[in-house]
C-alpha cells in the first residue's frame, strides 16, 4: 500500500504529468497558449513511429514467444466486447440515448495510444520490461470497437451506415498504418536499426512527450471549458469506472495468455484506455447525430487524465500484487 | 473584358466527409473545386477552434465550386446528400468569370 | 432545391482582435460564423504575410457569417463597433442558403 | 448603416504565381487584397491537395480583392496577363462595403 | 578591452549569431526562404519549455537564496519605469507623436526571451553561472510595461482602453503562462526530472537556437526591407541608445540586490532588450492608432540585432569590469 | 559482385529506406496518413542546415583542396548539359512533345538534395569519407540545368520567358540560400560550431530523415497513384536509364578533377539525381504549359526511389570497382 501511493505521487510528479496539468491550467484559465495544429500532428507521428519501431525492435531483439497470436487474438475480443460492458454501463448510470451510449461506448473498446506511451514511461521507470508486441497489440485494438458501436445503434434503429469506403478509412486509418508499420520496420531492421536512430526515438523521447502532453491538457482543458453541461454525476462516475472494469477483465485476459508483468500492465492500460483519434473521426461520418462533445469529454477530459495520473499506478500495483500473490 | 454569368457555391462541412463530398461532386460531373481551410467556427454545435483539435475529427474545410447556373441544381443535390445528416452550410452567390469554356 | 435569401457578411480583422469580435458577434445573437485564416496581404497599412510574422501580433483573420438579411443591421452594428478604431475590412454579398431553419 | 457598393475579385492562382499576380495588381494601383491559403482541389488539370507537395511548386492560393466596380476593368486586365497563360480562376461578385474611403 | 573585443568577436562568428545573419541576408536578399509559422511557433514553445524548465530545476538544485523576491521586485519595477525613460529618449531623439512613442516605449520596458536564450549561452560558454530563478524575473518584466505605456497615452488624451479582458489576456499570454509554469514544472522535479527529459530540453538546445535565429533572422529582415523609411538617425539612435541606458540601470538593479556576475548580465539583458511578441499583440488591441511598422522595425530590427551581437559582450564586459573592480 | 549485392540488400534494408517504403505504401493503399505541410517543410530546413553545416565544417576541417574549383565547375557544367542529353533520350524514348520533354530535361540536371543526404548516409555506414565541399557542388548545381531547359525550349518556339525576376527567384532560391548559407556557417565556425550544435545536427540525423523519407514516400505515392497514365515503358525506361547515363558522366568528371572515392560516389549521385522542388516551382511559372504529372511522376515517382534504392549501392559499386583498378 505504501509503494502503490509512493508510486503514485512519484508519478504525479513527472515532467510529463506535470505537463499536462500545465495545458490543463492554462486552458481552464483561458490563456491563448496553444500549439499549432501541424505542430501536435507531427509530434504525434513522432511518437507513433518511436513507439512502433521500438516495439519491433525489441520484439526482433527477444524474438517472439508463444503468446503474440494470444496477445493479439485477446485485444482483437477486449475492443469487440468491451463496448457491450461500456453501453450497459452507460444505460445504468447516465440518461444518454442510444446513439451517444453507443458512440461513448465505442470510445471505450478502443485504445489511447498516449496513456500506453506514458504506461511504457512508467515501466520504465520502474525498470520492468514488457513484451515489444503489445504495440501491436495495440494497434489491434483501435478498430473493433467502433464496429461493435455500430451494431449497437443499428440493432435499435436503422441509422449506422457502415459501408466499405468507412471500413476502409478506419482500418487504413493514420495512426494505424504508421503505428503497424514502424513495428514492422522496427522487426526487420532490428537491433542495428535502433543503433541507427536510438539518438532520436530513444533519447529525446521522454522530452517530446512532455510537449505532447503539454497539447493534450490544452485540447481536454477547452473540452472541459466548453461541454461543462456534459459532465453530470452519472457521466462521471461512468468515466472513472469503466476504465477500472476494463483494466481489470485486462488483467484477466494478460494472465490468461500468460504475459509478463510489463505486459499484463499494458493489456490493462489498453483495455482502461478510450479513444480519442481515431474513434471520433469514424463517429463523425458513421453517427453525425451523436453529440461529439459528449464521447470527447468523458474520454479525453475524464477518463484520460484518470488514467494518466491515477490509474497506471493502480494498475501497476494490482498487478504486481495479483501476480506477487501466485 | 467579357464576362459570363456563374454560380460561386460554398460548403462548410466536416473535415471526415470532406472526401465523400469531393466523391459526390465528382459523380455530379462538377469541374473543380478550391478547398479552404478553417481555423474555427461557431454553430448550433457549439464553438470550435482548430487548435484545440486532436486528429481532424473535429475540423472543418469549406469546399468552394463555380459552376454555370444551369448545372447549380445538379450540384446541389449531390452535395445535399452528403451534407443533409451533418453539420454544415451550403451557401450560393451569383457570381462573373473570366473564361466560360472552363465551366 | 428549396433556396432562401440571405447575407453573406466577411469581416477581415487583425488576430489579437478575433475573440473580441465573435464575442460581440455572439451578443448581437449571430447564430453562427467561421473563421478562416489569410496568409497574408495588403492595405493603406501596408503589407505582411504570415510566415514573415513572430507570434499572432500581426495576422489577420477573415469572419464569415451567413444571415438572414432582416438581422444584418444588428450584425453591422456589433462588429463595427469592434471594428472602428482597427484596420479591417467589411464585406456583405447577397447569397442564397439550403435549410434556412439554421440561421 | 450606410453601405457602398463593390466588386469582390477572388483570383485562385498557383502559389509561384503570387507575388508576380500581386506586383501586377500593385501596378494597376489595386489598394489592397487578401490572401487566403488552399489544401487542394480539383480541376482540369487534376485533383491536388496540399499534404502532398514538397516544396511550393503545386500549392495554390486565393487572392481577394474589394474594389469600387469603376476600377474594376483595370484590375481584370492587370491581373488576366498574369494569369493568362497559367491554370487559375478568376470570379468576381457584387458586394457591399462599410467606409468606402478605402478601396 | 583585448579580452571584451575577443569576446565580442567570439560571439560574432557563433553558429547562433551566423544563423541570424543568415535569416537577415535571405530576408534583405528577397529569397523565399521561410519558416513555417506552424515551425516557429513549435520552436518558441520549446525554447520557452526549455528556458523555463531548466531555470525551475536550476532553483530546486542551488536552493531558493534571500535574493528571490528582490529580483522579481527589481525586475517589476524595471519594467514598469523603463517606458518612462524610453518616452522621454524618444521625445527628445524622434519626432514621433505620443501614442507611437508610448507604444514603443513599452517595448523597451518588457523584454525579449530571445535575447536572453543568447545571453545564458554565452554565459554557458564562458563558464558563468547565474541564477536559476532569472528566468522568472524575466516573466515578470513582460507585462507591467505594457501598463506604464497605456498610462502614457490616457495621460495625454483618453484614448487608451485597458479593460480587464485585455488585463487577462496579457498576464494570462501564452508565453508567460508557458515559462512560469515550465519554470514550476522544473522546480518540482528538480534534478531527477531533469534527467528524465535532459536528452530533449539541453543537448539539442543551442542547435534549435540556431534555427530559430534564422527566422528570426528572416523577420527582422522582411521588416527591415518594408519599413525602412521608419529609421532616420533619430530613430536608429534610440534604438542602440535606449538598451544601453537599460543595461546601465540593469547593472545598478543586480548589484544592489546582490546577484552574481550571470545574474548581473543576465539582468541588464532583461532590461536592455525590448518585446517583439506579447507588447505588439496588446498594443494592436489597445493603441490600434499606433503603426506597428515603427515599433517592430526599431524592437526586432534594430535594438535585437544590436544587443545579439555587440550588446551582449559589451554588458558582460562591464558587469565583469565593475564587479571585478569592487 | 557479392559485395554489391550485400551492400544493396544492407541498404534495402535500413530504417531510412523502409520509412520511404511505408511512405508509398501507404499513399497507394489511400490511408489517410499525412505530414503536415509545415512540418515536411520543418524537416527539410533541418536536413539543409545539418547537411550544409556539417559541409562547412568539415572544410573548415580538413582545408580546402586544389579540386574545389575544379568540382564547382564540374558540377555547373553536368547540371547545364545533362539537359541535352535528357532532352535526346526523351525524344528517342518517349512521345514528349518539345515544351514537356525539355521540362523534364531540366529537372535531371538538377539534383535531389535528399538523394544526396541518402547517399552521405550510405558513405558513412561503409565508413568512406568524402570531401565536404560536395554540398557546395549540390548547391552549384541546381540551377543552370533550369537555363538549358529554357534554351532548348526556345530554340524550338519562343515561348519560354526567362525575365530577371525568375532568374533571381532561381538563385536566390530558399533552398538554394540555406544550404550555402549553413555551409559557410559551417565553415566560419569549424570544428568548435559543429561541437557545439552537433547533437541536434549529427545525433538526430538519420532519426529525421526517416521522418522525411517517410513524407517523401507519401508524396511520391500519391503522385503516382494519380498519373499512372503518364508511366508508359519509354517513360519508365527514361526515369531508370538516364540516371544510370548520369553517374557514368559523373564517375567520368568525378576520376577526371581527382576526387576521393566518396567524392565520386557522390558526384555520380548528384549527376544521377532530379530535382523536385527547385524546377517544378521554376517550370510552373517559366513553362507552365508543360504538364507536372509528367516531370513530378519521372523524377519523384521513378527516378528518386530508383536512385534511394538500387542506385546508390550501384554508383558506390561500380565507383569501387574502376577505382580499385587505376
Ligand atoms: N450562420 C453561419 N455562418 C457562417 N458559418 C456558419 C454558420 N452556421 C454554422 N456555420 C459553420 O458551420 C459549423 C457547424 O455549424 P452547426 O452545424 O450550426 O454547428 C460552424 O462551426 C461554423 O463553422
Ligand atoms: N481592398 C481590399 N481588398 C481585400 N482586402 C483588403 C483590402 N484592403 C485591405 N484589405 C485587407 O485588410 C488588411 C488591412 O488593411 P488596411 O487597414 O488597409 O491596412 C490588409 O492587409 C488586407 O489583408
Ligand atoms: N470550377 C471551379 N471552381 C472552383 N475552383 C476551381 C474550379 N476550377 C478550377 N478551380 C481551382 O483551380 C485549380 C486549377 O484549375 P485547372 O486550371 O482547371 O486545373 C484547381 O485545382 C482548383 O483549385
Ligand atoms: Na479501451
Ligand atoms: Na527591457
Ligand atoms: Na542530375
Amino acid at each position: 500500500m505504501d509503494g502503490i501511493l509512493a508510486l503514485a505521487a512519484d508519478n504525479l510528479i513527472s515532467p510529463i504529468i506535470l505537463s499536462f496539468a500545465l495545458g490543463l491550467f492554462a486552458a481552464l484559465a483561458r490563456s491563448d497558449l496553444s500549439v499549432p495544429e501541424a505542430a501536435a500532428k507531427a509530434l504525434s507521428i513522432y511518437l507513433l513511429f518511436a513507439i512502433g519501431f521500438k516495439g519491433g525492435a525489441s520484439v526482433a531483439d527477444h524474438g517472439i514467444d508463444t503468446t503474440l497470436a494470444l496477445s493479439l487474438a485477446a485485444g482483437f475480443v477486449l475492443s469487440a466486447t468491451l463496448p457491450f460492458l461500456a453501453f450497459f454501463l452507460l444505460k445504468i448510470l447516465t440518461k444518454l440515448d442510444t446513439i451517444n451510449a453507443a458512440a461513448v461506448a465505442g470510445h471505450y473498446g478502443s485504445i489511447s495510444i498516449v496513456t500506453f506511451v506514458a504506461g511504457t514511461s512508467v515501466l520504465q521507470d520502474a525498470g520492468i520490461t514488457s513484451e515489444g508486441y503489445m504495440v501491436a497489440v495495440a494497434a489491434v485494438m483501435e478498430a473493433p470497437a467502433i464496429l461493435s458501436a455500430l451494431w449497437l445503434v443499428s440493432r435499435g434503429k436503422g441509422g449506422a451506415a457502415m459501408d466499405s469506403q468507412l471500413m476502409r478509412e478506419i482500418l487504413l486509418n493514420g495512426s494505424i498504418v504508421l503505428l503497424v508499420g514502424s513495428f514492422f520496420i522496427g522487426v526487420i531492421t532490428g537491433a542495428e536499426g535502433l543503433a541507427r536512430i536510438e539518438s532520436f526515438i530513444v533519447a529525446p523521447f521522454q522530452g517530446v512527450l512532455c510537449l505532447f502532453l503539454l497539447d493534450m491538457g490544452l485540447v481536454a482543458g477547452n473540452g472541459l471549458r466548453k461541454s461543462r453541461k456534459v459532465l453530470n454525476l452519472g457521466a462521471l462516475a461512468f468515466g472513472i469506472l469503466m476504465p477500472l472494469c476494463g483494466a481489470v477483465i485486462g488483467l484477466g485476459a494478460g494472465l490468461a495468455i500468460g504475459l509478463s508483468l510489463g505486459g499484463v500492465v499494458l493489456m490493462m492500460i489498453l483495455a482502461a484506455s478510450a479513444s480519442y483519434i481515431a474513434v471520433p473521426a469514424a463517429m463523425r461520418v458513421a453517427l453525425p447525430e451523436a453529440d461529439p462533445a459528449v464521447y470527447l469529454t468523458l474520454s479525453l477530459g475524464v477518463t484520460f487524465p484518470f488514467n494518466l495520473t491515477i490509474g497506471i499506478p493502480i494498475y501497476l500495483a494490482l498487478a504486481t500484487a495479483v501476480m506477487g500473490a501466485m | 473584358m467579357q464576362m459570363h454569368n456563374a454560380k460561386r457555391v460554398e460548403i462548410t462541412i466536416e473535415a471526415p466527409m470532406e472526401r465523400r463530398l469531393t466523391e459526390a461532386l465528382e459523380h455530379a460531373d462538377v469541374k473543380g473545386y478550391t478547398i479552404l481551410p478553417i481555423v474555427g467556427g461557431s454553430g448550433r454545435s457549439g464553438k470550435w477552434s482548430r487548435e484545440g483539435q486532436i486528429g481532424r475529427a473535429g475540423g472543418m474545410v469549406q469546399v468552394v465550386c463555380i459552376i454555370r447556373p444551369e448545372r447549380l441544381e445538379a450540384l446541389l443535390e449531390a452535395a445535399f446528400t452528403v451534407v443533409e445528416r451533418h453539420i454544415g452550410v451550403v451557401c450560393v452567390t451569383d457570381c462573373e468569370v473570366l473564361r466560360a469554356e472552363r465551366f
